[in-house]
This record gives structure tokens, C-alpha cells and sequence, in this order.
């Protein structure tokens, strides 16, 4: 699928969401923001870390307080490996802290998994070596026992191949969409986790001929303020940058 | 407050001491870490604030580094942080592993000379276990309500680098308030600016606003591009052409050596970017 | 963020509401406090952030206010606040008293959206045996070392005034952080303005140190002179000579009814200070 | 005493100290202050809640963080009722909080007291009133049991009519000046508490010549940006304010 297509199945998994916050490094799912924010108006972005389009002026533990308050509806994570409880991995792989594969760290995953209402897990990396049966270090947890101050887990979890649905009840994923070229069956080989089939599995639709020109547009002029060589590469001939 | 030169401000630093830098995103002091290594300071204990690049991977390449706390550490756009993955790897390293809130709060509760603060999240996360230093207590206003408690952390020295410093040691650092905290919260505090100006910050509503007191600021030193190759905002963009060149040469011992003689240990005429160091 | 007048957002606030307002040396929304007596707003609960000063008192003595939870209520220079001193008195106030650190810490845990925090000092003082909301444990990181934990304190309403807003409900508050703690703090904050601006606060690296995002603001008035009798640092100064008039005629029931009808109820033309009130 | 006086004779108490921090409504002890500077050079003040002078950048908070930090020597308290064991009641007398009188409130002194090294207590009025033998409510406590954490006391107590030391180990004030015009006897028939008395007990001097060239020219130029009605009051013929 490409990288339009991807962009525009994370921001169809947006809404309801009235204010979203991306941490360091995600290209896609700010584009993925910026687009669902074209789509449906009232959306609010927050982007950690950034020189350009950042709103927060008491510093970047701001945007922890904030999602301490629940005032974040939605979050994006990676994950150096991530099981098929929801748990993620940013630490390593190995005897802690990694001796035989090191991961960068755990970021605010440990913090803001559990506070924010819903998170969508993206990595563009679908493969055994990814998504494994079980993390070899666990950053953040997928699940909470009883009792644990929780607000919310995983709602999605997107790849370059495959968009899967979370349950925090069963702490089990379901896969719903597969991206254009991938099956039912090239999916599971490529999957080190076990999951459930929807019943309904669908195709990740192509972006829409309105969302393409809103890439194109509003988007790629915002992205190109906040990661020049993202949106150079996929939409060299954009307008300049628009001010955040 | 004192105006000291580079390297002397480097040299103030002794061996062992617990140091708290920024990332590049905020306000790194890449020219204080170089000059750090030329002086060949040994045994440092970083803590980022709340994560830790560049300057931090430099540290630990150059062998300065006996610990690291850090909710990650890594060169962003540029990939993973050679030196340090190596490190972990070679188990040469004391890593401290952590989670950005976490380190902001213990920070906080340092500025606020708190003994701890609670933080929500964190149960069920591996570092839990690997942190004897994090409690986790019953919260005592609420039944069965688990919470885990951080310690206080007062680094020995924060040390960052701001667009500028006046003669009464104010610096300013606009919107980074982490900036504060760090200066609030360590025992010492260094700053490298890009310029010193006349004028008193404190004395402008609109720039005391973004300004830290001289009076948590012990010594500053003027290093101009002090982030280089980290942006400064409104200053100068990420040289990220030269953030890869590093991520390459880093990737290997020899490399990281080449790496040093050229852009640490010789510094290039070449390169008006820091010019002043 | 909505854009309302004066006496709408006063409208806005419901009975019953607890409502933390900053003193005149921050930012007091004194216009405001005026407005929710011409609104009759009963029931009101009061924070004060961290004392509480004129408008606070003429809130009590209009029968606005249920509760008052400060470290201190006073006129400052003009004395003692004499519609909150007779409710004391009278018994007919709710007081929970405070001290200053202790209202910061528990309007900063609210912020963090942590339960509680700790704070050193107290422990002696008879503020503690009248506040069971404040709990004494034993320090969990030391031996022997009794602590106050105090609760956070999320307030319904954070109000203040400001010099200016932009379109986007951005406020400029300066160094006035402890305004930004509240907003952070309140479940709703309202704020009243001298002016709204047609730049982008927050895309000016000098005014952006000194703004509060409007993520937290969720409505705004012009009131011109605002914080009057208070002064607001650049703009105008301290009216004292008001401040003791009201003092003055305060300190009877019938010199406060005389106060509300010539300077609340009645808006004299000739006080060009609260044209927009 | 002239008010001229009070003000030196605080003043040469204030060192060793090198950051003096001073509350609201405080102008005494702010003239003190600014002599000492004067006189000592390398002195720090910071002034809350005042639009002029003020060195914080971080909210009204950051004083009493300061004070926590250690980083402040010296600040003033004064007391509605001060007792003989250096108690001292902001709240009130009567029933709690104040029935029959109210005071403003305790303002930062349940937390300050105990976290400065030093603390000068200032009450103009010397008085059976004010200074009594058992405060009504305690704000702040005079001492503190082994194991309560506080880095300091009461380190004297000034009033309009004479000058106490304080020994935390005894929990006694202990006369050292009495002001001119005033004796022993005096004192002691003003005072509501007991204490003893210095075998060397002197009259408080009169301001030198150096101090009152001092507080007439370079402190009332300091003074008259901070507390202008003060300072229009004791120097009228003072030159105009300097910046802050």
C-alpha cells in the first residue's frame, strides 16, 4: 500500500477524537492527523517535540500533564516489538536493558498508554520479528489488572500490511482490513502473534479522490513546515509551507 | 554570575558529577559535551531531560560515561544512537531506564525540594522492576488505588544552551519551562548562550516571561551554534546532513575515532558554525 | 474558545460552583467578580490562588460565597478585609484555611492529574488538625521523617484577567505562571481580557513563553480595566484610593450596600475605567 | 524609635545572610533589606508580589521553592499574637478560625518558618496584645520535635519598642536592645510573655550618619518604586525612582 493509502486508513480511525497528540519521529501519523483534522474540522493536534506547530509553553512535560487530565483523546506508539496482549516493547531484546538488541527506550509509553482513551499502535514494520507472541521486555502493558488507574489500551493497531482491532477485555486482537496485495493467509505468515479474523475481513480501502487532494493540498503544505524531507519525498511538487 | 570562556566552563565540571541535558528539541549543549570530551571529563552520570541525543551518544563514544537515565536515547530522523546501543550491548554502561513523565516529575519534585511525587501509569511496565529506587504505595486518600512513588532527582549540575544570557546571568529560554526546572531542581547550573546582551531581561514583560533568574545560573559561556548540529529555534534549522554523516561514522569504533579528530578534537576553520569554540 | 461579554460569561458560572481566583498582585478578574454579583451567584465557593483579596471580599459581602479556601484574605495595604472578617465572625463563612505553598502544591497536583503531593513545613502548625483533607504519613524513601500529604485541588472554574487574547483564545499571562497552573488546574477556565488581538500568540517566540495555550480556555470577555481597583503589571496601577474608600465603607453592612449600589449595580459614566463593563 | 531607626536596626541583623526573601505589605523590612545591600553589597533580595523588583519568572510559587531549595537565608514574618516559645498566630483568637478575631491568615509562615535558616520577626506594635504568653492558634510553630525536617527559626524578634534573640534549643526569647526612650522595666510591662534578659543588655543605636546618607538617597530611590505611599511618607525630598 502506499504511503497515501496508509495515511489516509490511520486518519479514517481518528474520529471521534476532538484533540490527538503525536510524540517524536511519526511522520505518518501527524499526516494521518492533519487529514482527519481537513475531514472533519474541529480537530485539535498537538505535536511533542516539534520547533513548528507546537502549542505547548509550560514545556515538553506539558503534554504528560495533559494527558494526565484526559484532556488527550487519542495518541499514536510504536514499538520495537509488540505482542499480541497489546504490550509493547521500546526497551530491547535480551537480558535488560537489552544486550542483544537495543531499542532507543521507552519514551512516555509506560505513562501515556494508560492515560489517554485510545491509543493506535503504528509500525510500519509487519513481521515476525515485530509482532511477536510475546514482548521480550514490556514498556507499557496492553492490559491493567482491576483496581489499576486506567483510562484506556490499544484501539488499533496499523502496519504497512494489515489494520487490526483491539479488545482490552479479551486483550486479544481481531484483524479487520488487510492493505491492498496482502490476503487473509499472507497476513497470518507474516504475523509471530495469534489474533481473531473479522468476520466481515476487508480490504483497506485506496484513498479517496477528496482525500488524495487534501494530501496533496492542506496537508503536505503543513507537513512541510514540521518534516521537510517527509513531505519533500512524497509530495515534491507541494505548495510551500503554510505557518502552523 | 561568571562569563567564562568554553572550555573553562567545561573544565568546571569534575569527574563523577551527575549532569542533566536536554535533547536537541529543546536545547542541547552539543559545544559544552565537545568540550567536555577534549577535556576528557570521566565518569559523568547523565540524565535527560526527558530523553537524550547527540550530545549524550558523543559522551558515552568518548568513554565520559559511566551512567545514563533516560526515557531514551536515540539521534531521532538520524536512527538509533550508535554509541550508546554499543555500550548496552558491551555492558560498559550503567543504563537507568525511565519514562519521560517519570523524569520530568522527579525533576519537579527537586525544584519543589519535595522528597517524592506520585505518578499515575507505570504499574505493569518492566521498568518498574528494574527501578528499586520507584515505590509503589496504597494511595492514601482512596481505597485499593495502587500508585508508584519517584524520588526526587537533583542532578549536581544542569547544563543547556539558550539563545541568550544578559550580565546579570538571566537567560532566556522562551517556552522550554523544562529549561527552568532543570535549573530549579540541579545544584549547579552552567549555560552556553549565542550571545550575552545589555539589556536586563528581567526588566522586558514580554522576555522575563521566557526567562530564567540569574539566580539559579552559576557560570555561562558564550558558544555560538552551541547545538550544532541541533537546531535552535528561531536561531538556525537541525544540520541533519551532518546529524547522518555522524549516525554513519559512529556506526563503528573507527568511525566514531574519525568522527572526534575531525569535528571535537580539530576544529575546522571551515566551520564558522562554532567558531567561538 | 467563545467570545462573550462581561455579563454573559458571569451568566455562565452556576451556583454552587468552586471557583479559584488569583489576588490583584497576579491578575484578579475583579470586573467579573462585579458581574457575578449584578448576576446574584450564590453558593460559590472560593480558592484563592494563593490569597484572595477585593474581589473575594465583595463576593462574601454580596452573599455570593458559601466558602472561602486561602491562605489569607486582605485588602493588602488598605487592611484587613472587613466583609470577610464579619463573616468569620458571624459564623456564616465556610473557611478553610491554608498557607500559600500548600494552595500551589494542590493546585499543581491537579495540573499533573496526580492524586496528591507532599510538601515540607506544616507539620506543628493547627492548620493541620483543621483540615482532615490533609493526611500525615511516614515519608516511604527515609526513616522517621513524618510528612503532609496534601490532596489535589481541582477547582470547577479557573477566572482571571489578562492583558490580552488572541482569536484563538490563546492568553498572554507573562510571568504570571501560577495563572497557568490554575487553567491547567480547573476542570473550565473563563478569562477576561483588556483586549483581544488578531495575531497568533503562540507564533511569536517572545509572547509564546507568556501564553496560555487556549486548549485550556474555554470562553473570553473584554473587560477594559479589568482588575480594577487592582492595577495589571504594564498596563495600569494600583488604585488605592479606591481600595480605601471601599475599605472604608465596608467595614458596615450599609457602607457595603451603599459601595454595591454606586460602583457594582449602578456603572457610573464617569468612570471611564469600566466603559466595557 | 524613628522609623529610620527600626529600619537600620533591622538592616544590621541581616547578614551573614546572602539572599533575603520578603513578603507582601512588607516595607520595613524591604527598606532593611535594601540598606543592607547597601551597606554589605553581595546581598540577594527578593521581593513577592510586587510588580517592580520581582525576580520571579515561575508564578507566585516559586518563592516558597526557593525557600524549600534552601536557597533563601533570611526572610520576615510577623504575627497577629507572637508567644515566648516563638509561635506565631496569623489565623486568629476565639473559636476557630477566628470568631472573635480574625486575622488575615497564615500566609506562607506554616511552610517558611520552618524551611529558612533564618527568620527575622517584625511587629510594630509591642504589646501585651500581641505578644503574648500561648498564641491562640498556631500558624507556624516557634520549634520543632527531633525528626519534624526544618532548617531553622526564629533568629530574633524586632518590635517598635525593643530587639529579641531567640534560642530554639530553649524555646526563650532573650531581650538584647531595648530602642531609645525605653528600659527594662518598660519592656517587661509590655511584654505578655516571659524571657530573659542579656547580661550585656544594650539601647538599640541610632542609624550612623553613613546609614541615613544611605536610606535618604540610594534605599527611598529603591523604595519608592515598590512602596511609593511609604516612601513619600519618610522621604518626601527623596530623588526620583531608580528601575528595579
Amino acid at each position: 500500500m502506499t504511503e497515501e493509502g496508509l495515511i489516509a486508513a490511520i486518519a479514517r480511525l481518528i474520529p471521534p477524537a476532538r484533540h490527538v497528540a503525536i510524540g517524536a519521529a511519526s511522520p505518518i501519523p501527524a499526516a494521518a492527523s492533519f487529514l482527519a483534522q481537513e475531514m472533519a474540522g474541529n480537530l485539535r493536534i498537538s505535536l511533542l517535540y516539534q520547533r513548528e506547530g507546537n502549542p505547548f509553553t509550560d514545556g515538553t512535560g506539558e503534554l504528560f500533564d495533559l494527558a494526565a487530565q484526559g484532556r488527550i483523546d487519542l495518541f499514536f506508539l510504536g514499538g520495537g516489538e509488540i505482542d499480541g496482549a497489546g504490550n509493547i516493547n521500546l526497551i530491547g531484546i535480551g537480558e535488560w536493558p537489552g544486550r542483544t538488541v537495543r531499542f532507543p527506550g521507552s519514551f512516555g509509553s509506560a505513562f501515556i498508554y494508560m492515560m489517554v482513551p485510545r491509543t493506535i499502535l503504528f509500525r510500519l514494520e509487519h513481521s515476525k520479528r515485530v509482532l511477536v507472541p510475546r514482548v521480550a521486555h514490556i514498556s507499557a502493558p496492553g492490559t491493567s489488572p482491576p483496581g489499576v488507574f486506567r483510562r484506556g489500551h490499544a484501539d488499533a493497531l496499523v502496519t504497512g500490511r494489515a489494520i487490526f482491532r483491539f479488545s482490552p477485555e479479551r486483550a486479544r486482537f481481531t484483524l479487520v482490513s488487510v492493505h491492498p496485495g496482502e490476503s487473509e493467509a499472507s497476513i497470518r505468515a507474516a504475523t509471530g502473534f495469534d489474533y481473531d479474523v473479522a468476520d466481515g475481513l476487508a480490504e483497506t480501502p485506496e484513498p479517496t479522490e477528496e482525500e488524495l487532494a487534501l494530501l496533496r493540498g492542506p496537508v503536505a503544505a503543513s507537513m512541510a513546515s514540521i518534516y521537510p524531507a517527509f513531505a519533500a519525498r512524497l509530495w515534491p511538487e507541494a505548495p510551500a509551507r503554510r505557518s502552523a | 554570575m561568571r562569563l567564562v570562556d568554553l572550555e573553562t566552563l567545561a573544565g568546571m565540571l569534575p569527574a563523577g558529577a551527575m549532569l542533566a541535558i536536554p535533547p536537541d528539541n529543546s536545547a542541547t549543549p552539543s559545544s559544552f559535551a565537545r568540550a567536555l570530551v577534549r577535556a576528557d571529563v570521566r565518569g559523568l552520570r547523565l540524565v535527560g531531560v526527558p530523553v537524550s541525543d547527540y550530545a549524550t551518544d558523543l559522551l558515552i563514544g568518548a568513554g565520559c560515561v559511566a551512567e545514563v537515565q533516560s526515557s531514551a536515547v536515540s539521534l531521532d530522523e538520524a536512527g538509533p544512537a550508535p554509541c550508546f546501543t554499543r555500550a548496552i550491548k558491551a555492558g560498559t554502561l550503567r543504563m537507568k531506564d525511565a519514562t519521560c513523565p517519570a523524569m520530568h516529575s522527579m525533576l519537579e519534585a527537586a525544584a519543589k525540594a519535595i522528597p517524592f511525587i506520585p505518578i499515575r501509569g507505570i504499574l505493569g511496565s518492566d521498568l518498574l522492576a528494574h527501578r528499586p529506587d520507584w515505590l509503589v504505595i496504597d494511595n492514601p486518600f482512596a481505597k485499593d488505588d495502587p500508585i508508584v512513588l519517584l524520588p526526587a532527582l537533583a542532578p549536581d549540575f544542569a547544563v543547556f544552551h539558550a539563545v541568550m544570557a544578559d550580565r546579570e546571568g538571566n537567560v532566556w529560554v522562551g517556552r522550554h519551562r523544562e529549561l527552568a526546572v532543570m535549573a530549579h531542581a540541579a545544584r549547579r547550573t552552567f549555560v552556553t548562550v549565542e550571545r550575552v546582551i545589555d539589556r536586563d531581561l528581567l526588566a522586558d514583560a514580554h522576555l522575563a516571561a521566557g526567562t530564567i533568574s540569574g539566580a539559579y545560573i552559576e557560570a555561562v559561556a558564550i558558544a555560538e551554534r552551541g547545538t550544532w548540529p541541533g537546531g535552535l529555534t528561531g536561531e538556525y534549522p537541525d544540520d541533519a546532513a551532518h546529524l547522518a554523516e555522524y549516525a554513519a561514522l559512529a556506526r563503528t569504533e573507527e568511525g566514531f575515532r574519525a568522527y572526534l579528530a575531525r569535528y571535537v578534537h580539530k576544529r575546522p576553520a571551515k566551520r564558522p558554525a562554532e567558531a567561538a569554540e
